[in-house]
């Protein structure tokens, strides 16, 4: 075909790929989740055991979800600090119409809506209050969980659905529900952040924001969209959550905010944005939730586990430098 | 020899040919007086030069026109009608494209991508519009190698490209989509002779295919050898219009420097 | 213990010092976090006793129950304010010292519920501490560790849940469990959830995948209980791995009565928080309180979780409260 | 003097800094600061009692100091999310110390030692391994946190020491001594970051990294330099912190990470580095702690509290446009 | 006329004046070859000019030389020694001096501060040393004055500057320290005419107080105006060397472009 000749001498070699730190940076996380695998095999043969592997897949469905919306937040040299809280004002609102009655989709509905909500006013704020990222989302963080306590009572509300048990527990093989949905929104992400034009404004923005504007791009608009997306996921989360731990609490979620954000970068992602992958946060949660069910597995002290992944964290990262 | 005010419309004399006009637009930053006053007018068809000193304006005046900056006062018509754009998407739809000082790129996308930023090429399939990579990767060649030497590969990011070949890059994009009006701001400070040589082909083709030019140099040899008008600023005014052919570069320079004031 | 006594120098122009009952104690209270059902139970046998005896009460809490420095500025705040009666609850055993070392000084009445103020330092720091009234983590981690016995006569591995590595109350109901546990049961592995309950269904499933003939959990509370019971049911070993936890939450005697759970330490907080409340009215009547004052503890398993359901929040038992008698 | 007429003519005049929107997103923590406390003390005369202030001011301290540091770390373009594990494994190294016996001033003496390693690490791996600073303290923030639980044995070693505790209660007038030494360490680290040369490479270092090398600025030297006075400052913020809840904890001071961000951003020092004052930082974190303890005085409930916060720091950073 | 080859020490006879010497330097980025065994020399007390399309590689060996960039093979000889800078500060050490033609300013640091960047004049007291900012602020006023037409404040930070403010305070610097060897990679790319010919005016002061300057620029006027020998480039490799008095600008292009070889 006449298109493919005229634009395969420019697809570059493989072999000069391989030598570019570029390329290994991204895939870091790769390299790291592999080397992790192998270790933790050879100490313990029952990791890579059917249910094993799928327990770990299921318990990082939600972390995944929350690093493809970090992602495109990222991407734009963003930051969304609220994406854990978020999630909780979702779960919230979910156990709130749930426990009203309101019945199962309605439910979800009201939990996905409130959390792009608290995306919106981020984007909102952020983009045309022209506020730095981090200090706007560091603000709805203290705000959505505070409203998740308000709306909650500060008590959990127990859900025991069997539509949603099933969500959590059933699924195809050694591939859960709640996983697959992972792999579903990771799929249409990546769609949608290489071959569609709002992707490629994404990069754009987050790259060079004036060139982006002088091009007529509205980066204002991006903004909003992207922590709109990282709202919406985060909501899509927090129902998940809610099917994986059968109830709706208003608790704080900590972790998964510091753990999606290094999902994110172990998934060679920049945090000047400008440059991005889906496949990559996608490894680099994987690989963050290997990392503590082996640790677990070999029966790692509990005062030692967080050393361990300290290590491990920088190892992985340093990687892309030994590559070279 | 009679020095042109510039009067909105007058320059030469003809005014129903002329595509942009500026009247009065001042703008300042701060206390820095940018722009004061300036007035001057583009005709249709012509290779338009705007020269002065650094600092002198004429980035902001071209940023005003191509919808980055809004003048603080003056008015601005484009084609018959007054303008005032609200974002740079306004005035590309208008049919103004700009290669400016700073290129606008984008170092961690593609040639390719950035060629047609915001110009993207899609293809439905079903409710969702696709990007047409193949498309814009065959096209982004062809654009890019009526202009550079050392061709730049499109599937190269820009930030691997030479000061030179990002200029070219910069330059294949304005004049690759089809517009009234293509504003250059310094598109050859950086680069190599036959580079240069091939930007000025291209200026005068994109004049001969009906476009009109504004072009920005402090090369005044070139505007001399490329331009049919030149208006001279120095600190935010608009201090003089010429027609080439009724000028010389000694003229202007006395004009840039204030020379012929005195 | 002395009682404390309202007024001060300082405060000349409140209530002055005296013996009737009818002198109303102004109280404040800085309990650990409202994030967690326990302290809201707290908060409500607080609010219930203040609304029942015309007191006003404060409540204020740390942001988290690890936020050791955010309790104390949370106390101090409140102790440039006019109250008469500080009740505390201390997130470790001296982050509230200096707080109280200027409450003491200003002889202000401190009622110390919950987790106890390290004994040494606040001698050193000359706090005097009206009462204490609360429960013996140590104890309500032993009387898990014997429930755990009597579910596994015939032994066998059992693992341990606790809250964030290095937490006080964790590691003395865990240290509690393990000396309740006798000879037979053998703690395989310890690992720290912190406090959440999705990060303790997570770390249950890998440890029974770990240690796949483990009889029995100990959870350090309830809601981290829930998802450890929930881990057991999703590996479909319900029945086969016992669940303890503590705390008696409603959620977790509704699961015990379910039989999800197989047992709870029932602490009462809402005691806890009522009986804070009586000592501070006690302390404004010129009453002399006892010193240490055991907060209700029950075992809570399938044969009673109706009980304990039916009178939740409160215990459904009889408990002695030595400061009824004194505000009568 | 000569000289000075030669400068004058350049000294921007008064009014046009006030119309300069840069000019008020470096003081929008003042402002901020000042809207509250007219705010707060409308509402509650205690609020500016002596009791109350000298309480905010003690209160302060720590994360006066942490920020600092932190401004330090930001300045260059960083950011070092480990702060406050950091400050955890200093107090456990003094709480070990001192436990066996070696004394306070030795105790003192580890502990900042033990907390300015972690530093010298970060900054170790970051400049000579190029290993983005996010994900190399996160995984120091675990390490860290790890060491301290293995050194402590997760237990708290409680510390009764007279001069301790003075330093947490005595002070002169209503200046506490650990605010007067934060507000000492807030004038030296002024000192050095604009009236040295190594400040100004500070700046250089986080405004234009290649312009900084080019000039001959060795930008590794610089991060190595502000990621051990990070740590330093956090060894120095565990003494504090020691003396004012009377024990060494192993457990994580989470807050502390988050609001020495906020405190530093909110003082008007950008993320992307190469800005930066410290009064600002200073302020910031004042504004903060102002916050919360004026939330408790109005006895705002528990559940308002963290929505309250949010929009509070929102609008702190909402201010920096409305002065326009 | 008799093309020289590039063989070091040889263009134009003696070799005891050589200042710089690179023998068959090359450089590879990844599968790019920017530098192919350059050989050239320069002489002390002399202006050199290098010239070459966009993508030479005349910047990539601008940048072996001032210590950014370390050359995969090849010697460089400054000053009679071999040289192995380790980073820019080395060769700032030993004498040589650079305006890079990405400028080298920090945008956030005021003019000042960019021209003492790394030369701070300090005060000692007592154990520390604090920055002498009253001193730095009136040379730097002196520096600027010698320069720039639109003279920028000196407290002004260099993000308000224009382009051209830019490049006058980046060359500035370069002039402003003692230094065998000032390298400038097209100084007046983004100049008016009348900085123009304050910069010609300084790179001959230089060369007359005993600098020697290495030039890179695409205006072949000016590289015949200022200079006194020519080296050219061509996709990384050095292709020649002219001494100016025996060349016309013609030749020059034709070297440039490679129609000499065919
Ligand atoms: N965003 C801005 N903020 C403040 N001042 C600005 C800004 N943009 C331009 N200026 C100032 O406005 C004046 C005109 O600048 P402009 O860039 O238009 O000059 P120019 O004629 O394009 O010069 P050059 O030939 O050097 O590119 C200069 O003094 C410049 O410092
Ligand atoms: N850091 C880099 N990484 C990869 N390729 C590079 C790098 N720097 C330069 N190159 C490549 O090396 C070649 C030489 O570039 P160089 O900048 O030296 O050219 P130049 O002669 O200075 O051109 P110009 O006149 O356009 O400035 C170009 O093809 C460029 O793309
Ligand atoms: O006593 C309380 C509760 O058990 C809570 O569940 C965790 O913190 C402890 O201090
Ligand atoms: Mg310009
Ligand atoms: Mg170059």
């Amino acid at each position: 075909m006449a298109n493919a000749t005229l634009v395969s001498p420019e697809r570059e070699a493989w072999s000069t790929k391989l030598k570019d730190v570029g390329f290994w940076a991204e895939w870091a996380a790769l390299v790291g989740l592999v080397v992790l695998v192998v270790v933790f095999q050879a100490l313990n043969p029952t990791f890579l055991s059917p249910g094993n592997i799928a327990s770990m897949l299921v318990a990082a469905a939600i972390l995944i979800i929350l690093s493809v919306g970090q992602t495109f937040v990222i991407a734009t040299a963003g930051i969304d600090l609220s994406v854990a809280s978020t999630m909780t004002l979702g779960a919230a609102a979910f156990g709130q119409a749930y426990a009203a009655g309101w019945g199962l989709l309605v439910s979800c509905l009201l939990g996905v809506v409130a959390a792009a909500l608290v995306g919106v006013v981020n984007g909102v704020i952020i983009a045309r209050g022209r506020i730095t990222d981090f200090i706007v989302t560091l603000g709805t963080l203290s705000a959505a969980s505070g409203l998740a306590l308000i709306l909650a009572d500060g008590k959990p509300v127990t859900i025991i659905d069997p539509a949603l048990l099933s969500l959590s527990t059933g699924g195809i093989g050694i591939f859960g529900w709640s996983f697959l949905i992972a792999v579903a929104v990771a799929v249409i992400a990546h769609v949608v952040l290489f071959h569609t034009r709002f992707g490629t404004h994404v990069l754009a923005t987050g790259g060079a924001p004036e060139s982006a504007t002088a091009m007529g791009i509205s980066t204002q608009r991006v903004k909003i969209a992207v922590y709109t997306i990282s709202g919406t996921l985060a909501g899509l989360s927090a129902i998940l959550l809610i099917a994986r731990i059968g109830a709706a609490e208003p608790a704080s979620n900590t972790s998964f905010l510091l753990n999606s954000v290094a999902a994110v970068v172990l998934g060679g992602v920049s945090l000047f944005g400008g440059r991005g992958t889906i496949i990559g946060p996608f490894i680099g949660a994987l690989l963050l939730v290997a990392l503590v069910n082996g640790l677990t597995l070999l029966g790692v002290s509990q005062f030692y586990q967080p050393l361990a992944v300290g290590i491990v964290v920088v190892l992985a990262a340093l990687l892309t430098r030994f590559q070279k | 020899m009679t020095t042109t005010r510039p009067t909105p419309g007058v320059p030469g004399g003809a005014g129903d040919d002329t595509l942009l006009r500026c009247e009065n637009v001042s703008l300042s930053f701060g206390n820095v007086r940018a722009l004061v006053d300036v007035s001057l007018t583009l005709r249709r068809g012509e290779i338009t030069a705007l020269v002065g000193d650094n600092g002198a304006g004429k980035s902001t005046l071209v940023r005003c026109v191509s919808g980055i900056h809004r003048p603080q006062s003056g008015r601005i018509f484009f084609d018959g009608d007054e303008i005032a754009f609200h974002s740079p998407e306004d005035a590309r739809e208008a049919g103004i494209e700009t290669v400016h000082q700073n290129l606008a790129l984008v170092e961690d996308l593609t040639v390719w991508q950035n060629l047609f930023l915001n110009r993207e090429i899609v293809r439905r399939m079903g409710p969702v519009a696709v990007l047409d990579r193949r498309a814009m990767q065959a096209r982004a060649k062809e654009m890019v190698s009526t202009l550079a030497v050392n061709v730049p590969a499109v599937r190269s990011r820009v930030r691997r490209l030479s000061g030179g070949q990002r200029q070219a890059v910069a330059i294949c994009r304005a004049a690759g989509f089809s517009s009234k009006l293509v504003i250059m701001d310094e598109p050859t400070a950086a680069l190599g002779v036959q580079e240069t040589a091939r930007v000025e082909e291209l200026i005068l083709r994109l004049r001969d295919e009906g476009h009109s030019v504004l072009l920005i140099s402090h090369n005044f040899a070139q505007v001399i050898r490329l331009s049919d008008q030149v208006w001279v600023m120095r600190a935010g005014r608009c201090v003089g219009g010429r027609r080439t052919a009724g000028t010389t570069g000694e003229e202007i320079v006395s004009l840039v420097t204030g020379a012929a004031d005195r | 213990g002395s009682g404390g006594s309202t007024g001060s120098a300082t405060t000349a122009d409140t209530i002055p010092v005296g013996d009737t009952a009818a002198v109303q104690p102004n109280i404040a209270a800085v309990i650990k976090g409202l994030d967690n059902p326990f302290f809201q139970t707290m908060k409500q046998g607080m609010d219930d006793q203040a609304k029942a005896a015309g007191v006003p009460v404060t409540v204020q809490a740390a942001n988290s129950i690890t936020d050791t420095t955010g309790q104390a500025d949370k106390l101090n705040g409140l102790a440039g304010q006019d109250f008469s009666c500080y009740v505390v609850n201390p997130i470790s055993g001296t982050n509230l010292i200096q707080g109280l070392a200027r409450l003491s000084a200003m002889n202000k009445t401190i009622v110390n519920i919950d987790s106890p103020v390290d004994v040494a330092a606040a001698r050193s720091a000359n706090v005097k501490l009206a009462t204490y009234i609360g429960t013996d983590n140590v104890e309500a981690g032993r009387m898990a560790g014997q429930r755990m016995a009597e579910l596994l006569p015939g032994g066998g591995d059992v693992a341990v849940v606790g809250g964030i590595a290095g937490d006080v109350t964790s590691g003395a109901r865990v240290e509690g469990f393990q000396q309740g546990v006798g000879a037979k049961l053998k703690v395989v592995q310890t690992v720290a959830a912190n406090w959440e309950r999705q990060t303790a269904l997570t770390a249950a499933t890998d440890v029974m995948r770990a240690n796949p003939n483990l009889s029995g959990f100990f959870v350090a509370n309830d809601d981290m209980g829930l998802g450890v019971a929930r881990a057991v049911a999703n590996a479909g070993k319900a029945g086969q791995v016992k669940v303890i936890s503590v705390d008696g939450i409603k959620d977790a005697l509704e699961a015990v009565k379910a039989g999800t759970l197989d047992g709870t330490v029932a602490q009462y907080p809402y005691a806890i928080g009522l009986m804070g409340i009586e000592a501070c009215q006690a302390a404004a009547a010129g009453r002399s309180l006892p010193a240490n004052v055991k907060a209700p503890v029950e075992m809570v398993t399938k044969e009673n979780a109706d009980q304990a359901l039916a009178t939740t929040p409160k215990p459904f038992g009889t408990y002695d409260d030595p400061f009824k008698t004194l505000i009568q």
